[in-house]
């Protein structure tokens, strides 16, 4: 059936994400729609039900495989499970590259375009260890969920930045939010009920970090509690600007996903595959630097935020 | 036919047609009340009975077949137009609701509000009036109850079956029709079904009055309509004709032409031990 | 004839919100016990607060099963009226108040469409809102392009301020809330619509033949559902001070607890809005307590689940008890 | 007296499936007609692949909803069933036949748990199978360490091989659904025990006053359901490669919206199990379709939710005129 | 009392005491059913006659009192285990599953399967031969119905009691207890219920009949157990009093004391035209 004419001739790429709704993922995928037009090729998205839906993905990957698609753009939900899938499209002879989490074994797909979410986490926990000066840590931690990849490394990150281990007796509360303001606000809301001298915190994202600020406040706590978080969406950065937000880890999902885009181009012109890590960068998004940590400000946040 | 031509029936039914699938429930019935008559129709399982009076008060949508009533044609798109017309009916399924209470079943959508702005605005229900007034009507039927808050899911039969009765006669005021009110009752409520049928009659309402005791139809009715595999197929007076020849029509044994009954069938004529 | 009237002892026992009553009154008197935070003015103050928005989408998913519905679209309808209301008073420059309007009105258009679908088509309600949840959570997406509505005027969080009772600081928005389910509890168990909703519950044929209009009543309940799911939205934005596109994802299934744990049934006609409260309550005095009791939340859903069965099992066998 | 069968063609008509099957064929032209690849073997058998899961997993949910109840813990019994499998055949050194019958055990047992807690208490299905949902969902979580189970023994995934149907690779998973699906239908429709489901499902107290033993057959109906969910397991295993502690999250509604796309009453007592096939294919040929097309995501999600809410009220109007 | 002395019962109960809430439904009530006779038992509605049978049977667990089967003391923990001692029940409230057809209803609970191993293994249905014997026991009833395959709901309130009372016939061995068999039945159909439950009684098998029909218990009762606020306040035979006597004894105007009717209730037996 591939004589058909409704569908373009032009080549096809495809973009999978963990969900349809973060803004995190659709800024990936404005940047893919916008690299799919300037090289002249036709993007089909798929995404999850929820962060950790393997199964939605790889029916995507089959469906997309089935489409004719040149390559496949994919940030995994489960990073070990859609190896198999993966496998199976690219013996297809479809270019496979994972966007900002790698897959286990990394080598499963033909590249990584990522930021290093470990490294976000040091970053904050780093800066939050400086900014603390000494002061004894009490700190709450607003987790994503039970076993989502990205929300272990960015909270191990971020216990290694500042020199604890899991367990420490300084972490005094620890949430899942799933990356939901509302649901950082409850969890919040409790920590503070539980442990009252909470005066660090740190969160799995900017909207988790403004629903803990949002629990702060209404305890008049807002001033003397630091707020750490990754992401480096504009809404995050702006609250690092108001001084809501202490500081936060800032990621490209744009860039990974125009790279992406050009090198399954690339591919569908040449045959010529890419290969290997390409780090998509982080940097350290806050106006009140510390010594020993690299951070750029605000104003460099607002230029380079997505959403 | 032996319609009597003295005055307009006051609710009429002509051709009425309704299909399940391919089950005819009514195929082409007519109907006749006439003004001030207690009307018993009867027939075998299945006749078509409850799709008549269905069809007549607005439950069910015949699929041809016109309805007079006061001899101009109307339409029941439902049973809130019969209703609205002052036809009352307590359907074979028993129309109660079964975690209410009795007294909020007897006032089901026609409910009391308290007086002044309580009522008007803040539609507070008169829920103590209510009460009263429904011990008055279960009281006038002398139904049992001992308690008036209990919802009807924890009646006997006999009782959920009396608060349908109580609240048919409570509100009709052109016609009452009753779908075998009595098949569950006892035998002194029962009676007391059979004397509120009679007070609504001497009250000036006609009431119609489906019912499989001979019995209760002999005692009671002015009038009786047999029904038939979804036809009518005589209107007789009790007087003229004994319990045996009525059962024997019922049953297709007899046909009556002219007001006079013939042998149609003779073996099952003989059968009933009639020849 | 003897007329008995059920005596007030009488009546609190056997009424259906007796079991979840119980049920919410021993999980408060563990938490008490085992930490010391749980019984301030301040917590209970809290777990209204975190009840309120999912308690009030209850009172509507109540409406609903009531008549033996259900509606698994009320977190989504929420959801847009939020954005709906942010963004109009935001980036529309509406003046809040329309925009806090305008916002009610659409969601008292989706229950409406829910209605007409239940009524019109005669499709169950499952799949009616099980449609309309994917219909208005993609809708909620492409209007709000992902993004989080922030800025907003003070009079769309006004919900969220507070007045002093003794010493606790309780919000409008309870307080709100607790009027609402004081309405409902009136509407449903002193006015005729109520008893049309449980007779309609009961059966809809037997409505039906008793006059009452039950394709209007239905369609009623559902917009009437819709218009509470909007002032659900109000009280999340005043609670969370933005419009977020992915609130109230886990809110039908949440929401559906709380009239259950309630002691309403799924199947139509029995139950109490106030149930929902309690119902609503239960859910979180135990998030509330788990997480003072320093439970790590894996365990908090473990423990939430068994409790959820608990609870109701309790309701359960003070029943039978009474039979 | 005159006893008159239904005639082939009138059953056909009438068969509560025709509704729905009319609404999968008419998807499947629609997309045929619109997208190249569709109308392809490979194509056709990629969709039962896709949907022999949820598929599966609604033959359980089927049989519950049959008798007025409901599960929500379907998805987390299997995502703990398929852990089980694989963390035993892996990291337990158990032979892969005696991890898979240990897996299919525990799934079992979980459904009799359900069962007991909905017989012996009295608590409603809706109730038990949610705190179930969270309790499992916990433990798979607690007992996988959250980490996916890779490296699987080839018996394992056994059921993911593929054989030739003309050009057409089919795998051997998809054909044991299949087999599932007839031999439930089977069941059902010809057997004592499928009569006593829809028997219990009309009535409980009526099946009990018949002699039916109610309480042992709906225990029964759960603990076969659980078993199902192991199958599901071992199919999902197959499908991916890998034992995963995140599956099934949303294959509680999924199947539910196939049994109920497949014309089975949520009141219980009426539907086939055939139509819960159609029903998943519906899902499935709708999302591979959309797909094809190249239709982003959140319009995805959109047309879904409209074509959901279509395909039932094509089913209503369909019987409306047949009456 | 008037128990005879003649033979064991072959079901007796004694003292049985059942409560619902503040309902009590019965109070310390005693039954006793002769070796092949038709033992009709009457009352108000709410009398506790379907409490009492329901307790008979299995389907209620009465909170004291005792029964006997043959006089030796049984306890019925369900309708199973009535059911396992050749006891068939027609419950008031229609023990038909509404989605299933008319055969699959008869055979509920006792499906017949194919011969062969297509029964032993497969367990496959013969649905044939339960539509045949459907069939057959239907026509002995003389119950018409125009298809075997229509769901039971799909039929009328006769016919569907016309189903479960050829169910019960069909089974029993040991004794038949009907509760209003005839209440939603026509007068043939009626009458062919009488006629099978005298054929069950000439076949040696005794039957309980409740009944609000007065005609139909005199016809058809060897006995009459007379039940009044959930207890049995008499035990006549139907040659012994005529009636106005029985329903007087029924309403509470008489009382029964040596088998002789006394005035109990002045008022009330002047009521009803006694005294
Ligand atoms: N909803 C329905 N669907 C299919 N068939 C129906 C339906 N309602 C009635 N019928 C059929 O229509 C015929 C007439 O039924 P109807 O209830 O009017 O009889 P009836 O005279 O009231 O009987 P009875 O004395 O037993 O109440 C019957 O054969 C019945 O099976
Ligand atoms: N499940 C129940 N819950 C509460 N009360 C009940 C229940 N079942 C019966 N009752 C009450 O027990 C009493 C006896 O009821 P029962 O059904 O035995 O009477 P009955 O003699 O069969 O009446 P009828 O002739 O109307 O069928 C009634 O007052 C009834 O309201
Ligand atoms: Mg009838
Ligand atoms: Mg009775």
């Amino acid at each position: 059936g591939s004589g058909q004419t409704s569908s373009s001739s032009a080549p096809k790429v495809g973009l999978i994400t963990k969900t349809e709704t973060n803004p995190f993922f659709v800024k990936m995928k404005e940047g893919a729609q916008k690299a799919a037009q300037e090289n002249g090729m036709e993007l089909m998205s798929a995404a999850g039900k929820f962060d950790g839906d393997n199964a939605s993905q790889v029916t995507a990957i089959e469906n997309m495989v089935a489409a004719g698609v040149k390559g496949i753009l994919i940030t995994p939900s489960d990073t070990k499970a859609i190896v198999p899938s993966i496998k199976k499209a690219r013996d297809a002879g479809v270019m496979v590259i994972a966007l900002d989490t790698p897959t286990e074994p990394q080598e499963a797909t033909d590249a990584l375009f990522a930021t290093d979410n470990l490294k976000a986490g040091e970053l904050i926990g780093q800066y939050a260890k400086a900014a603390m000066a000494g002061k004894p840590a009490k700190i709450a931690t607003l987790d994503l969920a039970p076993g989502i990849t990205v929300g272990q490394l960015r909270h191990d990150g971020f216990l290694k930045g500042f020199g604890i281990q899991e367990g420490d007796p300084s972490v005094v509360c620890s949430q899942d939010t799933r990356g939901d303001q509302a649901k950082g606000q409850t969890a919040m809301e409790n920590c503070l009920q539980k442990a009252p001298d909470i005066n660090l915190v740190y969160t799995i994202n900017e909207p988790a970090a403004l629903g803990a600020y949002t629990a702060l406040k209404a305890k008049g706590r807002e001033k003397d509690v630091l707020i750490v978080s990754v992401d480096g969406g504009c809404t995050g950065v702006k609250a690092v600007q108001s001084g809501q937000i202490a500081a936060t880890s800032q990621q490209y999902p744009l860039k990974m996903a125009e790279d992406g885009v050009k090198a399954v181009s690339e591919f569908a012109k040449s045959g010529k595959k890419t290969s290997g890590y390409t780090d998509t960068g982080v940097t350290l998004i806050t106006d009140k630097p510390v010594q020993g940590v690299e951070a750029k400000d605000t104003a460099f946040g607002l230029d380079n935020c997505w959403g | 036919m032996t319609t009597p031509a003295s005055a307009t029936p006051v609710l009429q039914a002509r051709g009425l047609v309704k299909k399940y699938g391919h089950v005819t429930a009514l195929d082409g019935a007519d109907f006749d009340l006439m003004p001030g008559e207690v009307l018993a129709v009867i027939g075998d399982n299945g006749a078509g009975k409850s799709s008549l009076i269905k069809a007549l008060t607005g439950a069910l949508q015949p699929d041809a077949g016109e309805i007079l009533l006061d001899g101009s044609p109307v339409r029941f798109r439902s049973p809130i137009d019969a209703r609205r017309h002052g036809i009352e009916t307590v359907y074979q399924d028993l129309a109660v609701a079964a975690s209410l209470d009795i007294a909020t079943n007897m006032f089901l959508g026609r409910e009391l509000r308290k007086p002044g702005i309580l009522g008007s605005v803040f539609r507070l229900l008169d829920k103590k009036r209510m009460r009263e007034e429904s011990a008055r009507h279960m009281a006038d039927l002398k139904i049992g109850l001992r308690s008036l808050t209990q919802p009807v899911e924890s009646l006997s039969g006999g009782q959920r079956q009396g608060v349908a009765v109580a609240r048919a006669v409570a509100w009709a005021t052109h016609v009452v029709v009753m779908d075998e009110p009595t098949a569950a009752l006892g035998v002194k409520e029962s009676g007391q079904v059979l004397d509120m049928i009679k007070r609504v009659r001497d009250g000036g309402t006609p009431v119609v009055l489906i019912s499989h005791n001979m019995p209760h139809v002999f005692e009671i009715a002015d009038r009786v309509h047999i029904q038939r595999l979804g036809r009518r197929v005589a209107q007789i007076k009790p007087g003229d004709h004994d319990m045996a020849e009525v059962v024997a029509i019922m049953t297709g044994a007899l046909q009556v032409s002219e007001g006079k009954a013939v042998v149609a069938d003779q073996d099952a004529a003989e059968a009933i031990g009639l020849s | 004839m003897a007329v008995m009237e059920a005596t007030l002892p009488r009546r609190l026992i056997t009424t259906p919100v007796a079991g979840p009553l119980a049920a919410l009154v021993l999980a408060c008197l563990f938490f008490g016990l085992n930490t010391g935070q749980f019984f301030t003015g301040p917590n209970f103050s809290l777990i209204i607060q975190q009840v309120m928005v999912v308690g009030t989408l209850a009172i509507g998913q109540t409406l609903i099963i009531l008549t033996a519905g259900i509606d698994l679209s009320n977190g989504a309808i929420m959801a847009f009226g939020g954005i709906v209301m942010t963004k109009l008073a935001v980036t529309g420059g509406l003046p809040p108040l329309l925009a806090i309007a305008a916002g009610l009105a659409v969601c008292s258009a989706f229950g409406l469409v829910n209605g007409l679908l239940v009524t019109r088509i005669s499709l169950p309600p499952f799949i009616v809102t099980l449609g309309m949840l994917n219909v208005v959570f993609a809708l909620t997406h492409i209007y709000s392009g992902e993004q989080t509505v922030t800025g907003l005027p003070p009079l769309l969080t006004v919900l969220g301020q507070t007045f002093q009772v003794g010493q606790t600081n309780v919000t409008y928005g309870s307080l709100l809330t607790i009027l609402l389910f004081v309405l409902f509890a009136y509407m449903l168990g002193s006015t005729a619509w109520g008893k049309h909703v449980y007779a309609l519950g009961n059966s809809p044929e037997v409505a039906r033949l008793t006059g009452i209009r039950t394709r209007r009543l239905t369609v009623g309940v559902y917009t009437v559902a819709g218009l509470v799911y909007g002032i659900a939205a109000l009280l999340l934005i005043s609670r969370t001070g933005v419009g977020d596109p992915q609130a109230g994802q886990t809110d039908n299934l949440d929401s559906i607890t709380a009239v259950v744990l309630g002691g309403t049934s799924l199947f139509g006609g029995r139950g109490l809005v106030i149930g929902t409260l309690v119902g609503a309550l239960i859910v979180g005095v135990f998030r509330n307590g788990l997480q003072l009791m320093g439970v790590p939340s894996i365990y908090q859903t473990l423990i939430t689940g068994v409790l959820v069965i608990l609870a109701v099992a309790v309701d359960q066998l003070s029943r039978r008890r009474n039979r």
